[in-house]
């Protein structure tokens, strides 16, 4: 009856939808504000990448919200799942019960500080080619990821991703505040363009990427950790349950 | 049509310093405890003194304060519109998270972690809100609809032992089907227009597809009026309200509602043309008042009856700017302000009598005026304000509200609202009654506010007397603020003016 | 038919195909961790949806890299065989925040299956009425 | 400064002091209320200004203080009746826990009547009118006890559906009129249609009608004024539903005389004449006297509901005069009922016995009063009844006129039903302790009942003011005489005639008494009599106190078997049912949810095409 009524109405709302976008011509030029973007990335910002110079400049304050969104979800998790450090530490042992193969293993040796060098590039290069600090900051966490997999010993102190996210945050707000400090606006770049295609160009923009690149690897892995302590949660609910009647 | 740049007070600062200190609050938690509870506190203090002062230049000089971000005009850039209208409701919010925080100012005194998680949750659904009232960038109000989305989801299962992890499903669910409508109503503005600013849109509104146009209106009026509470988009709304921390209630009564309701008016008002989309909040703000109003009656707990009653209070709203005239609008603002403010105060005291009692039955909090006089009292202020009795601010928007209703000769509709008033005055009596009249089931401990909460709630009572005596204290900026919301006009010029 | 149509159907199509059934396993599956994957599925929708808007034909990436800058000379002949890099800002946007609900819609899945040990919405029924 | 102010000040002021000189100490509270009970009252009399009008920008609205003479009377009456009901409060509140939150609440729904009297425009009005309802609803839910919170909802939804009904004629008249101005609005009403007349009239007569406890309006009534102290019931029944008097009398006669829709206000007289039939028979078959005294208020506004409703100048000439004497003494036999109730513990009339010889100040008074209250010469409740009878016959209401006799006669009944169910009858053991009430309790009420006296023989006192306040209302040259009653047949009574020979009767009759019982007297007790040569024992119980009117009570079953507060109830459980089915559309189930959003989605779709 449910799935009867549910693909009815959903038959109706995505036929009604394609007719809509179907009036949208496919590939057309429809730019207005966009052609401003393109043409003034890289002459005013001296940024390579235009989608960089939206995202860190013209949109910048999008970015801004975007990157709490990523803050705002692992504190959520965090505060979701109430991991507790003590019992973390406590039963970080279990994780050592299943062994990841000598493969992977040696391979994350080789591969791991690749990856995170990758994921600098990234973020470095962000106004320069394809990525920035949000792809960067993914490939970073994706090391950490591999480390996690692969040594179950492997823990991450929660103290330094707190510090990075934190520092890294406060750095992309702060260069904002910078901005109005120096009676320009909030996120206005107050740094020399530079020469287009030169690594130190775009003003502030690789400073934020840089910084939305620490933060994101810094919060992914956090996230990572999180849900990874999930899997020691068997045992860890019922020292859960133990300790909420003590308390 | 002043850019302000004044290094001390300028609207970015709602969204900036939040953000700022929630990026730093982990930090200053490792330095000595107490900060993530005193910082927070200043920066609120802060943004509400200048809120105010922002308020009072706005409604002396006439002129907006708008600023551009990252140094471009709109269209090209984002900016912030503190008008009148915008500016009285971002100070409305203000002012009511300096009280949610003096109110929680003692929780979770214990867990640092935990509380450390709250301030910073409480941080950014504040700055989220703000920033959805004040963004001048469609596509950035989704940005901010998304921030307060979130940290609502937390706050709503942010306590471990209630069923918060349910509501908050729920509400993650429906609110996913929101930011999905949102954004699909925006790429099809963005395909017509190439453009994502509100004033640009108004603009050249007539120059999109009326197709398109439509449907990109009713994709937004979705996915808005999921955030604003609208039936029969609010199922997850009751479930939140009930199962987040107390004062969380307040927050999304005064807080994240108005986001959704302001971002619906705006949707209507400024950026789509249609003379339908006022017929369409009219039947969808009576839905929503009868249907809230009356399930409010049948409810066994406290929270949630508030909940309901939260939503129906919506729905009045919704009628309320749903006539188009300045009284309607007139009456709509100062009843959001009503709303903020009352039931902000009864999710305050409400808290403290469900917290003392083992279900959050309406049943079991009797006699429990005996145990928390003041609370009690608080509650019952709180009754009468919503009840609309003078002298208490209540009374002045349902009468607002009502001489809209009957310029336009509505004596039916008159007459509707007025039935579920009523319906609101038998469900609230009854728990004043449950609260004084009967015997206490049992010995209790009960846990009393302590004096911060006390504090905040005397505040609050306090305001919304001060208001129900003297009306013109908001009176004028209340109606700046409509003619601000009317006049489509003067926003767009003065978005582009700068 | 020209190539362009038949592009536009597929694309408008799969996308819009993508959210339904997104929707879909939403509102039908009963398995918790299905309802999040049908929110994930949805939003990649909804991302398709606005890169191929963003899509202009035959150009290219909006990046003025030193071959591109080579190929034009001009930063304004460069800008003209571009696509539209707006879209592409907002998906990146998009798709962080679709990433963040689903961190915390999978929180709170493993949250409900502590509580209630099970993962069929139907039997997480506490709240109602 | 303006005195109108001063006034309101003094009440709402002294209110608030009040509430924080009880929490000092008991005596410093009573005196202060004593104090401000006098003041205000003095102040009024004496030192008000009438002609100062008093105009407040609030709120984009021009909120008016003004009074005329139509409202000066009311005021008069609570003036009377405040400082006497604050002495009586003392003693009768003895013992009673926060005090200063009652009378915190006393003096705001004084100062709220008065406020009403003062308006001079809706606004004013409406906001006077809900502080009085709240403090009063507070004041009926006081006790705390078992009832309560019901009587309480009950009282409040009532005034609810009255003020929102107010509120929503307001509303209109601010609209249409554009002015909020009480004196513009009946000057312009003329102008308008009759479809607006008629609504806004029956919406204030609806709202002033549940003050005034119109019958189907009157539910909360019964309950509410014996629930309350005693001490405020004799505000409650004396003043403040003269407020809803007062507002009949503004919209009745303005309709009936400036608008010329005469049916309004044969409508009205009719819901007064039925009033008053049926609440006085509900009032007859009462076990309390606290509820008899209710029911006999709900019907003495019934008549003189009847008689704003006439609107001859006759009539409302002895309406406004029945609402003030039914002020007086409807105030002195609740604060007898009070007193008694305080000195005796009940007011049950199958536990109360002969309390005649223990109180007999406490009876003299409430003697009185029921002489006023029965209409019987040569107190003033006959003058009231003569003119008000006079008023219908002579323009042609028989019908109406049937009724209030029928009212009228049974009124005799409950009053005496009253009387020896408290006063009379056999004595008992168990009031044996019983002793007069407190001087505080007794002189208000002997001070009351002096005043009807005087006022059966001069009405003429009353009649001054009373013609004046009717020039208000447009009814000018009313002519009057210090103690004689004309009527429109060229007949006339002089009340002193009547009262001078009733007295010389009396005292006849006293001495002879007296000397008869001198010359052969005995003392006994009640219980000293025979019954078929039998004595009774002492347990034997020869009160009649249960079913006192049974065969009356048999005749008129068919009255009795209809009631309007199941009909009440079953609309309210039917709404609550209603929505207890509605409720489930919130399933609990996060899909539904979701289908719901989807089913908006595709019903706006659907609608698409109409939304431009």
């Amino acid at each position: 009856m449910k799935k009867a009524i549910a693909i009815i109405l959903l038959a109706f709302i995505a036929v009604e939808l394609f007719v809509v976008f179907y009036k949208i011509p496919f590939g057309a030029d429809r730019m207005n504000v966009a052609r401003f973007y393109l043409e003034n990335s890289p002459k005013k910002l001296g940024v390579a990448n235009a989608v960089t110079a939206i995202v860190v400049n013209f949109r910048g304050f999008d970015t801004l919200g975007e990157v709490t969104v990523l803050f705002l979800a692992s504190t959520a998790l965090g505060s979701i799942l109430f991991r507790r450090r003590e019992i973390h530490t406590r039963l970080s042992h279990l994780r050592t019960s299943v062994e990841a193969s000598v493969i992977v293993r040696i391979a994350g040796r080789f591969l791991v500080p690749l990856i995170i060098l990758l994921g600098a590039y990234v973020f470095i290069h962000g106004h320069l080619t394809p990525g920035g600090g949000f792809q960067g900051g993914v490939i970073i966490a994706t090391g950490f990821l591999f480390l996690l997999l692969a040594y179950r010993k492997f823990t991450i102190e929660h103290r330094t991703i707190t510090f990075v996210e934190s520092l890294a945050g406060i750095t992309f707000a702060g260069i904002g505040l910078i901005g109005i400090f120096l009676g320009k606006t909030f996120l206005e770049n107050f740094l020399p363009a530079g020469k287009l295609n030169d690594l130190l160009s775009g003003g502030i923009i690789p400073l934020i990427y840089i910084a939305i690149g620490f933060k994101v690897a810094a919060e992914l892995t956090g996230i990572l950790d999180t849900v990874l302590s999930i899997s020691i949660d068997v045992k860890q609910k019922e020292i859960e349950s133990q300790t909420e009647k003590n308390e | 049509m002043v850019a302000t740049n004044h290094i001390l007070v300028t609207p970015i600062y709602f969204i900036a310093l939040p953000l700022f200190f929630a990026f730093l609050l982990p930090l200053l938690g490792k330095i000595y405890k107490s900060f993530i509870r005193i910082v927070p506190g200043l920066m609120f203090a802060y943004l509400a003194w200048m809120a105010v002062v922002l308020l009072l230049y706005v409604y002396k000089t006439g002129n907006p304060v708008i600023v551009k971000i990252a140094g471009w005009a709109p269209p090209i850039g984002i900016d912030l519109v503190f008008d009148q209208f915008t500016g009285f409701i971002a100070t409305v919010i203000a002012i009511l998270g300096f009280l949610v925080w003096m109110y929680s100012y003692l929780f979770k005194k214990v867990e640092f972690d935990n509380a450390l998680k709250y301030f910073l949750l409480l941080m950014l659904i504040y700055a989220g809100s703000i920033g959805v009232v004040i963004t001048g960038d469609l596509f950035n109000q989704f940005v901010f609809l998304e921030i307060t989305g979130i940290s609502a989801y937390a706050l709503t299962a942010f306590y471990r032992g209630r069923d918060g992890a349910e509501a908050a499903f729920k509400y993650l669910l429906i609110g996913s089907f929101a930011s999905t409508f949102v954004l699909l109503g925006i790429l099809l503005i963005y395909t017509q227009l190439g453009t994502l600013n509100m004033a640009d849109i108004a603009r050249n509104i007539d120059k999109m597809d009326p197709t398109i146009k439509v449907i990109a209106f009713i994709l937004l009026f979705t996915g808005f009026g999921i955030e604003a509470e609208m039936f029969p988009l609010n199922g997850w709304a009751p479930d939140a309200y009930s199962q987040s921390p107390g004062p969380i209630g307040a927050v999304f009564a005064s807080m994240t509602s108005k986001a959704g309701l302001y971002a619906l008016i705006r949707l209507s008002f400024t950026i789509f043309d249609f003379s339908s989309a006022n017929e369409l909040l009219f039947i969808m703000g009576i839905l929503t008042l009868v249907f809230a109003e009356g399930i409010a009656l049948r409810q066994e707990k406290i929270k949630r009856m508030l909940a309901y009653s939260s939503i129906g209070q919506i729905g009045l709203i919704m009628i309320a700017f749903s006539f188009n005239t300045y009284l309607g609008v007139f009456a709509g603002i100062f009843l959001m302000l009503n709303h903020a403010l009352v039931k902000s105060l009864l999710f305050f005291s409400a808290s403290f009598l469900a917290y003392n009692s083992p279900h959050k039955y309406i049943k079991d909090i009797q006699g429990f005026a005996r145990y928390m006089p003041v609370t009690a009292l608080m509650f019952g202020i709180g009754v009468f304000a919503i009840i609309g009795f003078p002298p208490f601010s209540g009374f002045w928007s349902k009468f607002y509200l009502l001489s809209a209703m009957a310029e336009k000769n509505f004596v039916i509709l008159i007459i509707l609202v007025l039935s579920v008033s009523l319906i609101e005055l038998v469900y609230y009596f009854r728990v004043l009654h449950k609260l004084y009249f009967a015997e206490p089931t049992g010995e209790y401990q009960p846990h009393t506010p302590r004096w911060n909460a006390m504090l905040a709630m005397v505040l609050l009572a306090l305001i919304i007397i001060a208001i129900g005596v003297y009306p013109d204290l908001v009176t004028g900026f209340i109606g700046k603020a409509a003619h601000a919301i009317m006049d489509k006009t003067t926003y767009i010029n003065s978005v582009f003016s700068i | 038919m020209s190539n362009l149509q038949i592009l536009q159907i597929t694309f408008y199509g799969a996308a819009i195909l993508l959210i339904a059934i997104g929707l879909y396993a939403v509102v039908t599956k009963r398995n918790l961790i299905k309802i999040v994957l049908g929110l994930s599925i949805m939003d990649s929708g909804v991302n398709l949806l606005f890169i191929t808007v963003g899509y202009i034909s035959h150009k290219t990436a909006p990046i003025f890299s030193p071959s591109v800058m080579a190929k034009y000379k001009t930063i304004h002949a460069a800008a003209q065989a571009m696509v539209d890099p707006v879209p592409q800002a907002l998906v990146l946007t998009a798709i962080v925040i679709g990433f963040g609900v689903t961190a915390v819609a999978l929180a709170l899945v493993v949250r409900l299956y502590r509580h209630h040990n099970t993962t069929n919405i139907d039997e997480i029924r506490n709240l109602k009425w | 400064m303006n005195t109108l102010v001063v006034l309101l000040l003094i009440l709402f002021g002294g209110g608030i002091i009040a509430y924080f000189a009880y929490n000092i100490h008991k005596i410093v509270g009573d005196i202060w209320l004593v104090l401000v009970g006098f003041a205000a009252s003095i102040y009024y009399i004496g030192y008000l200004d009438v002609s100062q009008v008093l105009n407040i920008h609030l709120a984009g609205f021009v909120l008016t203080l003004a009074l005329n003479s139509f409202s000066w009377i009311f005021g008069l009456l609570i003036a009377v009746l405040l400082p006497l009901v604050a002495l009586y409060s003392i003693p009768y509140m003895k013992g009673q826990d926060r005090l200063g939150w009652f009378y915190m609440l006393f003096l705001f729904s004084v100062g709220g009547m008065y406020g009403i009297l003062m308006a001079g425009d809706w606004l004013t009005l409406f906001i006077f009118w809900e502080i009085m309802t709240w403090s009063s609803y507070l004041i009926v839910i006081y006790r705390r006890s078992e009832d309560a919170p019901r009587v309480g909802l009950k009282y409040l939804i009532f005034s609810a559906i009255g003020a929102y009904s107010l509120l929503t004629a307001i509303v209109l008249i601010g609209a249409n009129v554009h002015s909020l101005s009480i004196s513009k609005f009946f000057e312009v009403l003329p102008m308008h249609s009759l479809g607006f007349k008629v609504l806004v009239g029956s919406l204030m007569l609806i709202g002033f009608g549940v003050k005034a406890a119109v019958m189907p309006l009157h539910v909360w009534a019964p309950d509410a004024y014996s629930t309350t102290p005693m001490n405020y019931t004799s505000m409650f029944s004396g003043a403040l539903s003269k407020m809803g008097i007062y507002g009949i009398g503004l919209i009745v006669i303005n309709l009936y005389y400036h608008s010329g829709i005469s049916l309004a206000g044969e409508i009205v007289a009719w819901f007064g004449a039925i009033t008053a039939v049926l609440a006085t028979y509900y009032a007859l078959i009462q076990k309390d006297a606290k509820r008899l005294m209710a029911w006999s208020s709900v019907a003495q506004l019934g008549y003189i509901v009847a008689g704003l409703g006439i609107g001859t100048k006759l009539s409302v000439f002895a309406g406004i005069y029945l609402a003030v004497l039914h002020g007086l003494f409807k105030a002195n036999l609740f604060m007898a009922i009070g007193a008694v109730e305080r000195q005796a513990g009940t007011t049950n009339f199958s536990e109360l016995r002969a309390l005649i010889r223990k109180m007999p100040w406490t009876f003299f008074s409430a003697l009185i009063s029921v002489i006023v209250l029965a209409g019987i010469p040569p107190l003033s409740g006959f003058v009231g009844k003569w003119m008000l009878y006079e008023s219908m016959i002579t323009s042609g209401h028989y019908v109406i006129v049937v009724f209030l006799f029928l009212a009228s006669v049974a009124g005799f009944l409950y009053a005496f039903r009253f009387l020896f169910g408290v006063f009379l009858g056999q004595e008992e053991k168990e009031f044996e302790h019983v002793k007069e009430a407190n001087p505080f309790m007794t002189v208000p009420m002997l001070l009351i009942a002096l005043f009807l006296i005087v006022l059966g023989t001069f009405p003429g006192i009353m009649f001054k003011y009373i013609a004046r306040s009717m020039a208000d209302l447009g009814f000018y040259g009313v002519t009057y005489k210090m103690s004689v009653l004309t009527n429109d047949w060229g007949q006339s009574i002089n009340m002193q005639y009547i009262a001078a020979s009733l007295v010389i009767v009396f005292v006849l009759f006293l001495i002879v008494l007296t000397w008869v019982a001198y010359k052969n007297s005995r003392n006994v007790t009640t219980k000293d009599i025979h019954t078929s040569g039998e004595p009774p024992s002492e347990e034997d119980n020869y009160h009649f106190s249960e079913n006192f009117y049974r065969p009356f009570q048999r005749a008129f079953a068919f009255v009795y078997k209809y009631a309007i507060t199941p009909v009440y109830n079953e609309f309210a459980r039917g709404i609550e049912d209603f929505f207890q089915y509605v409720r489930r559309l919130y399933t609990g189930n996060a899909q539904t949810y979701a289908l719901y959003v989807l089913l908006f989605l595709a019903i706006l779709f659907l609608i698409a095409k109409n939304i431009h």
